[in-house]
C-alpha cells in the first residue's frame, strides 16, 4: 500500500509495509462490518408509523453475547498484530546487524551534518567526508547511524527507507539500515526544532558501488590510492 | 449579594459530609502533583550515583528538627478537631493557633536552613540535585504557607464558634503536609 | 433516603433584584457558569479556526500572503500550529464537553439545585477566564507566541535561545498550568456532586451516562494532571530561574518531560472523550427510543479504559529515544485498550437494534460520531504496533488520526450537545432545517479534509512542516494540499449557518416544552430554561435513565421523576 | 466636499508623478512584505538579535545583502558544519523564492536606516585596535563604512559580538574554506593576520568607535 506512493529504499521496508497491510486488512474488516451493520441498523430500524422501539436491556447473557464475541474476536485480531508488530520492531530498532560502514549524523538548528567514514570506511580518520544536507550511501552495504543532535530535538526521518529516530541532545543513538534501491530522495526532520524547523530538510544519495566510488573519488581525491588497499571488496 | 449555601451542599448521598469529602478529593490530586514530582527525582536519583555526595550537603539535624515541629504542629490538630467536635470552639482556636505556631517555626528554620546552604554556594542552579532539593521544599513549605493562612481564617471562625467542621478539614490538609514531609525528609536529608 | 425530599427547595434562594454583573459575570449559578465556559470556550475555538484557517492557506498556497493575516513567516506559522493544537485541546474541548455542558447537565441530571460548591465553581471558571486570557495575551508579546508544538519537548521549550520566544513559551506555559488547575477544581466539584447530592432514590445505575462519564473523565484528569504541573513548574524554573531540569548538558533529561507530558497527555484524550461518549449515549437512546444496551458494561468499560489509559503513554514515544525493549510492553497495552473501546461501539451499535429512529439534527450529530469515530479509532491500532509507528509517527496519517478522533469528539460531540440541551438551556428550538444544512455541510468537508491527509501521511509527509515545496519528494501532493485547504474554508464558511441559526433560535425560535424530545432524565422535568435553583421542588428519582419503550406502558418513555 | 475633492485631485497628481520610481517603489514594497520573514531573528527594524545570533542588517549595502543572499541559496555560505548560525540562515534563504524577491528584500533592508549597535564585548583595546585596523582599512574603508569594489563591507553598522565571532569563525576557516566563494577566502587570509582573541576584540573595539563618531 506504501510503496505505491513511496518507493521502498531499505532491507526492512518490506516489512513495515507488510505490516501495515496486515493491520489494514484486519480493521478495514472491522471498520466495514461496523459501519455496515451501523447504516443497515439506522435504516431497517427508521421510525415507522404504529411501530414501537423493542425493551432491549442488554444485560442478559443471550443479548450480550453479541458484543461479547465480536470483541474477543478483536483480541485475536490484536494479538496477531502484536505479533506483527514486534517482530518488525525488534528486527529495525532492537537488532542491529554487523556494520560494514558507519555514517555519524549530527542534527542541529537547522541542518543535517552527516560524517561519512571515506575511503578507508573507517570513522573518525583524516579521510572522513563531512557534508551538510548531503547523505551518500551505497545499495547492499549494511549502515550504522550514529544520531546526535548539538540543541534540540530533531528527528532523523527517510521515509523511503520507513525509518525514523529521534536525536536527544546528550546522547548517541545507533541503528542502521541497509539500503536496497539506488536514487535520491527526501531526509525530513520530524521532531519540532524551532522556527527552521519546516526548511530543514536534507537529500540521500543511495548510488551503485561504482557511482559510490566515483563520488568518494570526487570528495577526496588525495586518499584515492588508499580506497583499493584498505577498502574490503565490493562485492 | 447575599451567599445562600445551596441544598446540593448540605445532602450527603455517599455518607461523608461534603466538605470532607471535596478535601480527600483535594489532597487526592496534591497527592499526583507532588507524587511526580518524587517520582522524577527518584528516577534521576537512581540514574546519577553522584547525587549521593551532593546530598551529603544537606543537615540532616535541622531537617529532623523540622519533622518534629511539624509531627508537634499535626498533634495540636488533631487536639482541635476533638475540641471542635466537644462544641468548643475558643479551645479549638487555641490549639490551632499553636499549630500556626508550629507551621511558622518550620517556615522559620527552613529560612535559616536555605541561608547556610545558599551562603554556601548551593543554589537552585548548583546541580540538578539542588533544583530538585529547592523545587520539592519550595512546594512543600508554599502548602505550608497556604495552609498557615487558611489555619488563621478557620480559628478566626472557630473563635466565634462558627462553621466548627472546618477544624477538622483543615487538619485534614494538614496532615497531609506533614504526610508530604515525611517522604521528602528521607529523600532529601536521609538518602546519602 | 426516599423520605427526605425537601419541601422547602427554592427557599434557600429568596428571589431578589440582581445587578448585570452579579447575574452574568460573578453568578455562582451552575447554568450560568456553563453558559460562561461555553461561550468563552466558542470564542476560543473561532481563534483556533482561524489559525487552522491560516496555516491550511499557508501550506495550499506557500510564501502567499494569507487573505485576512498577511504572508506567514516561519516562526508565526509554528505559533499557530501550537496554538491551534492548544486551544483546540485545553480551551475548547475541555470548557465545553467538561465544563460547560458539565456544569450545566450535573445539577440538573442529579435534581439538585447546584453544584456542592457554588463559589468555587466560579473561581474555577474566573482562572480559566485568566489563563484564556494569558494565552491570547501570549501571541502579542515580543518575538510572538510560543512555537514548539502543543507537546513543548524541550530543550526546545526549555531555552530561549533555541525557542527565539522567551515571553511567547512563557506565558504560554503558564496559562496551561492556570487552566489546569482550574480544571481541577471544577473536577473536585463535580465529583464530590456527584457522589453526595443526587436526588433521593438516584442509586449509582441510576445516574444517567453522560454524568457518570464526566465524572471518570474528571477523576481520570486529577489523577493524569498532577506530574504535569510538576513538570510545568520545573520546566518555568528551567526557562526563567536557570534550572537543569530538563538540560542534558547540566545533568538533566529532555525525556523526562515527555513521560510526564504524556503519562498525562494520553488520559487526556479519555478526558475529553468520555463526556461525549456521554453526550451521544443520552442522545441515541432518546431518538432511537431504546433501553442503552448494556448500562453496566458501558459503565464498567469506562473503568477499565480509564485505568488502562494511564499504561500506554510511551506509545507517543516510539522513536524518542526509549529503551527499544519498552515498545513491545506499550504496543501490548496499547493494542488492549482497542478492547474496551471497541466495546463500547459495539454497544453504541447495539442500542440501535430494535429501535424506533428519528434522524433529527442532535441525532444525525450523534450517530456521525459513531461513525466518524470508528475511523479515527480504528487507524490508532496503526500508531499504536510500534513496527508502523516507525514510518507513521510524526506524518500527517497520525494527524488525520487523531483529527478522526479529536473532531468527532470535540466539534461534532459540542454540536450533538447543544443541538440537544438547546430547548433547555434557552427556551426555545433550534431551526431543524438549517441545523441540517449545517450538519452537512460541516460533515462531508471534514471527511474530504481528513481522509486526504491520511494519503498524503501515508505518502511520509511530517507534520509541523512549514513548506513542503521545499522538499522535492512532498511537492507533488501540492493538488492534495490544496483540496484539502478549499474544503477547510467551504467548513469553516458553513459554521455561519450555525452561529447565525443559534442566535436567531436564541431570539425569535420556537418556544420550547418542558421536554420537547420525551426524554426521561431529570433536567427534563424542569422549566426550560431551568429558573435559579432549578426546580421549585427538587425532584426525587423512581427508576434508571433509559426506560424507553418499556412494555405496557402507553407512552414510549418514562421519566425518572414521575413515580409509579 | 471641496476638502476631498482637493486631496483626491492632490492624491492623482502625486501618483501620476511618481509612475516613473514606481518600479522601485513596488520592489521596496515588496520587500517590505516580505522582510516579514526575516524579523524573527534581525528584528523589527534590522537591528539583530543576540539570542537569535543574528547580526544588525539594516542598511548594509544592497549589492552585499544580495550577493550574501545568493550564497546562503547556493550553499556557498552557511554550509560548514560548525556554522551555527550560518546553518540557521541557509534554509531560511530559501524563503526567496525567486531573484526578484531576493532583490527587493536586499533593495528593502539597505533602504532601512543603520543600526547603532550597543557594544557588548567587553575587553577590547580601541587604541591597540586602531593599529591592526589599518589591514582591514584597505577594503573596508578607514571608517569601516565599507568598498564595493572590494567586495568589502559597511561594519560600523552591526554588533560587535557578531565582527568578533565572524572574525574567529574566519580564522579558524569556519567560513572562507570554501573554494566556490572566493571574498571569503581572501577575508579568511586576512583573519589569519590577527594572532589571537585579544587582537580581535581590539579591532572590533576600534571599530566600534566608529559607530559612536557617526
Amino acid at each position: 500500500m506504501i510503496e505505491s506512493l513511496v518507493p521502498a529504499a531499505s532491507s526492512y521496508a518490506a516489512d513495515i509495509d507488510a505490516l501495515f497491510t496486515l493491520i489494514f486488512v484486519f480493521v478495514g474488516f472491522w471498520l466495514i462490518l461496523c459501519e455496515g451493520l451501523f447504516f443497515w441498523l439506522i435504516w431497517r430500524f427508521r421510525k415507522k408509523e404504529g411501530a414501537r422501539g423493542q425493551y432491549i436491556t442488554g444485560e442478559l447473557k443471550s443479548e450480550t453475547r453479541w458484543i461479547t464475541y465480536p470483541h474477543l474476536l478483536v483480541l485475536v485480531c490484536d494479538l496477531f498484530i502484536v505479533v506483527g508488530a514486534v517482530k518488525v520492531w525488534y528486527d529495525v530498532k532492537q537488532y542491529l546487524p554487523p556494520a560494514e560502514e558507519t555514517v555519524r549524523i549530527v542534527s542541529q538548528q537547522w541542518a543535517w551534518t552527516f560524517v561519512h567514514a571515506g575511503p578507508d570506511g573507517l570513522l573518525g580518520t583524516t579521510d572522513d567526508i563531512t557534508k551538510v544536507n548531503e547523505l551518500h550511501v551505497q545499495v547492499d552495504r549494511t549502515y550504522h547511524y550514529k544520531l546526535e543532535s548539538t540543541d534540540v530535538l530533531h528527528s532523523f526521518s527517510v521515509p523511503v527507507f520507513r525509518l525514523k529516530q529521534d536525536a536527544v541532545p546528550g546522547r548517541v543513538i545507533t541503528g542502521w539500515f541497509r539500503p536496497t534501491q539506488a536514487g535520491e530522495w527526501d531526509i525530513q526532520c520530524a521532531e519540532i526544532c524551532g522556527i527552521g524547523h519546516g526548511l530543514m530538510g536534507a537529500r540521500i544519495y543511495i548510488e551503485t558501488p561504482a557511482q559510490h566510488a566515483a563520488w568518494l573519488m570526487q570528495e577526496s581525491p588525495i586518499s584515492i590510492a588508499a580506497v583499493t588497499r584498505t577498502r574490503p571488496a565490493e562485492e | 449579594m447575599a451567599f445562600a449555601r445551596p441544598i446540593s451542599t448540605t445532602r450527603s448521598t455517599a455518607g461523608m459530609p461534603t466538605g470532607r469529602l471535596a478535601v480527600w478529593w483535594v489532597i487526592a490530586s496534591e497527592v499526583v502533583i507532588f507524587g511526580g514530582l518524587l517520582a522524577s527525582y527518584i528516577m534521576h536519583r537512581l540514574a546519577h550515583d553522584a547525587w549521593t555526595a551532593q546530598a551529603a550537603h544537606t543537615n540532616m539535624w535541622i531537617g529532623a528538627f523540622n519533622t518534629l515541629v511539624l509531627l508537634t504542629s499535626s498533634l495540636s490538630a488533631v487536639l482541635a478537631h476533638k475540641a471542635a467536635e466537644e462544641g468548643d470552639g475558643a479551645r479549638a482556636a487555641k490549639l490551632l493557633c499553636a499549630t500556626i505556631g508550629g507551621g511558622l517555626l518550620f517556615l522559620c528554620v527552613k529560612a535559616f536552613e536555605w541561608t547556610i546552604e545558599i551562603t554556601a554556594g548551593f543554589t537552585l542552579q548548583s546541580s540538578t540535585f539542588w533544583s530538585f532539593y529547592y523545587t520539592a521544599s519550595g512546594l512543600h513549605a508554599a502548602h505550608i504557607i497556604a495552609g498557615v493562612i487558611i489555619l488563621a481564617f478557620v480559628a478566626s471562625t472557630a473563635r466565634k464558634n462558627l462553621e466548627l467542621h472546618r477544624v477538622e478539614l483543615i487538619g485534614l490538609y494538614w496532615h497531609f503536609v506533614d504526610v508530604i514531609w515525611i517522604f521528602l525528609f528521607p529523600l532529601l536529608y536521609i538518602a546519602k | 433516603m426516599a423520605d427526605t425530599v425537601p419541601a422547602f427547595a427554592h427557599g434557600a434562594h429568596p428571589h431578589h433584584e440582581v445587578s448585570f454583573w452579579s447575574k452574568y459575570v460573578f453568578s455562582t449559578d451552575h447554568k450560568m457558569i456553563a453558559m460562561q465556559y461555553m461561550f468563552t470556550g466558542l470564542f476560543m475555538g473561532l481563534i483556533g479556526g482561524y489559525f487552522a484557517y491560516v496555516f491550511r492557506m499557508q501550506l495550499a498556497f506557500p510564501g502567499v500572503a494569507v487573505p485576512g493575516f498577511g504572508l506567514v513567516s516561519p516562526a508565526e506559522y509554528n505559533a499557530l500550529v501550537t496554538n491551534h493544537g492548544t486551544i483546540m485541546i485545553f480551551w475548547v474541548a475541555m470548557p465545553v464537553l467538561l465544563a460547560a455542558f458539565g456544569n450545566f447537565l450535573i445539577p440538573l441530571m442529579l435534581g439538585c439545585d447546584d453544584m456542592v460548591f457554588p463559589r468555587i465553581n466560579r473561581l474555577s471558571y474566573q482562572l480559566f477566564l485568566l489563563s484564556a486570557i494569558i494565552l491570547v495575551i501570549s501571541f502579542f508579546v515580543p518575538g510572538g507566541g510560543f512555537g514548539g508544538a502543543w507537546t513543548a519537548y524541550p530543550p526546545l521549550s526549555a531555552k530561549a535561545e533555541y525557542s527565539l520566544t522567551p515571553l511567547g513559551s512563557t506565558l504560554w506555559l503558564v496559562a496551561v498550568t492556570f487552566e489546569f488547575i482550574a480544571f481541577l477544581l471544577g473536577g473536585i466539584n463535580f465529583v464530590t456532586t456527584v457522589m453526595n447530592s443526587r436526588a433521593p432514590g438516584m442509586k449509582m445505575y441510576d445516574i444517567p451516562m453522560v454524568v457518570w462519564m464526566i465524572v471518570v473523565a474528571s477523576i481520570l484528569f486529577m489523577a493524569s494532571v498532577g506530574p504535569l504541573i510538576a513538570g510545568a513548574i520545573m520546566l518555568l524554573m528551567d526557562q526563567n530561574l536557570g534550572t537543569a531540569f530538563y538540560d542534558p548538558d547540566r545533568g538533566g533529561d529532555p525525556i523526562l518531560w515527555q513521560h510526564l507530558f504524556w503519562f498525562f497527555g494520553h488520559p487526556e484524550v479519555y478526558v475529553v472523550l468520555l463526556p461525549t461518549l456521554g453526550i451521544v449515549a443520552e442522545i441515541i437512546t432518546v431518538f432511537a427510543r431504546k433501553k442503552l444496551f448494556a448500562y453496566k458494561t458501558v459503565l464498567y468499560t469506562v473503568f477499565g479504559t480509564a485505568v488502562l489509559s494511564f499504561t500506554v503513554w510511551a506509545h507517543h514515544q516510539f522513536v524518542a529515544g526509549i529503551d527499544p525493549r519498552m515498545a513491545h510492553i506499550f504496543t501490548i497495552t496499547t493494542l488492549l485498550i482497542s478492547i474496551p473501546i471497541a466495546e463500547l461501539m459495539f454497544v453504541y451499535i447495539a442500542t440501535l437494534y430494535g429501535g424506533s429512529i428519528t434522524l433529527t439534527t442532535p441525532m444525525l450529530w450523534a450517530l456521525s460520531f459513531i461513525a466518524t469515530f470508528l475511523i479515527g479509532g480504528v487507524t490508532g491500532i496503526f500508531l499504536g504496533a510500534s513496527g508502523t509507528d516507525i514510518y507513521l509517527h510524526d506524518t500527517y496519517f497520525v494527524l488525520a488520526h487523531f483529527h478522526y478522533t479529536f473532531f468527532p469528539i470535540t466539534i461534532i460531540g459540542f454540536f450533538a450537545g447543544i443541538t440537544y440541551w438547546f430547548p433547555k438551556m434557552f427556551g426555545r428550538m433550534l431551526d431543524e432545517r438549517l441545523g441540517k444544512i449545517h450538519f452537512w455541510g460541516t460533515i462531508i468537508p471534514f471527511n474530504i479534509i481528513f481522509l486526504t491527509l491520511f494519503v498524503v501521511g501515508l505518502g511520509g509527509q511530517h507534520r509541523r512542516i512549514y513548506d513542503y515545496t521545499q522538499f522535492p519528494d512532498l511537492a507533488r501532493f501540492q493538488d492534495l494540499r490544496v483540496l484539502a485547504t478549499v474544503w477547510l474554508v467551504l467548513m469553516l464558511g458553513f459554521q455561519v449557518v450555525f452561529i447565525y441559526n443559534f442566535f436567531r433560535s436564541m431570539a425569535r425560535g420556537e418556544k420550547a416544552s418542558n421536554n420537547p424530545w420525551k426524554a426521561n432524565t431529570l433536567e427534563w422535568s424542569a422549566a426550560s430554561p431551568p429558573p435559579h435553583g432549578n426546580w421549585s421542588e427538587l425532584p426525587t428519582a423512581y427508576r434508571g435513565p433509559y426506560e424507553y419503550s418499556v412494555p405496557g406502558r402507553e407512552e414510549d418513555y418514562w421519566p425518572q421523576n414521575v413515580p409509579g | 466636499m471641496i476638502r476631498r475633492l482637493v486631496v483626491a485631485c492632490a492624491c492623482l497628481a502625486l501618483a501620476t508623478l511618481g509612475t516613473g520610481g514606481a518600479a522601485i517603489a513596488a520592489d521596496l514594497a515588496r520587500g517590505e512584505v516580505l522582510f516579514h520573514y526575516c524579523t524573527q531573528c534581525h528584528g523589527d527594524a534590522g537591528g539583530g538579535s543576540l539570542l537569535a545570533r543574528a547580526p544588525a542588517i539594516a542598511g548594509l549595502g544592497e549589492w552585499y545583502l544580495q550577493s550574501q543572499l545568493r550564497k546562503f541559496q547556493s550553499g556557498d555560505r552557511g554550509t560548514h558544519p560548525d556554522d551555527v548560525g550560518g546553518l540557521r540562515m541557509h534554509p531560511m534563504s530559501r524563503l526567496l523564492r525567486s531573484e526578484e524577491d531576493l532583490q527587493a528584500v536586499a533593495a528593502y533592508v539597505a533602504s532601512l536606516t543603520p543600526s547603532r549597535p550597543e557594544p557588548v564585548v567587553e575587553g577590547g583595546d580601541s587604541a591597540r585596535g586602531a593599529v591592526l585596523y589599518t589591514l582591514c582599512a584597505t577594503c573596508h574603508g578607514p571608517e569601516g563604512a565599507g568598498i564595493q569594489a572590494f567586495n568589502a563591507p559597511a561594519l560600523r553598522t552591526t554588533n560587535d559580538w557578531y565582527l568578533l565571532a565572524a572574525l574567529a569563525k574566519y580564522k579558524v576557516g569556519v567560513r572562507g574554506s570554501n573554494p566556490r566563494n572566493g571574498t571569503a577566502m581572501l577575508m579568511r587570509g586576512m583573519a589569519m593576520q590577527l594572532s589571537d582573541e585579544q587582537a580581535m576584540k581590539d579591532v572590533v573595539a576600534h571599530i566600534m568607535t566608529f559607530a559612536d563618531s557617526k
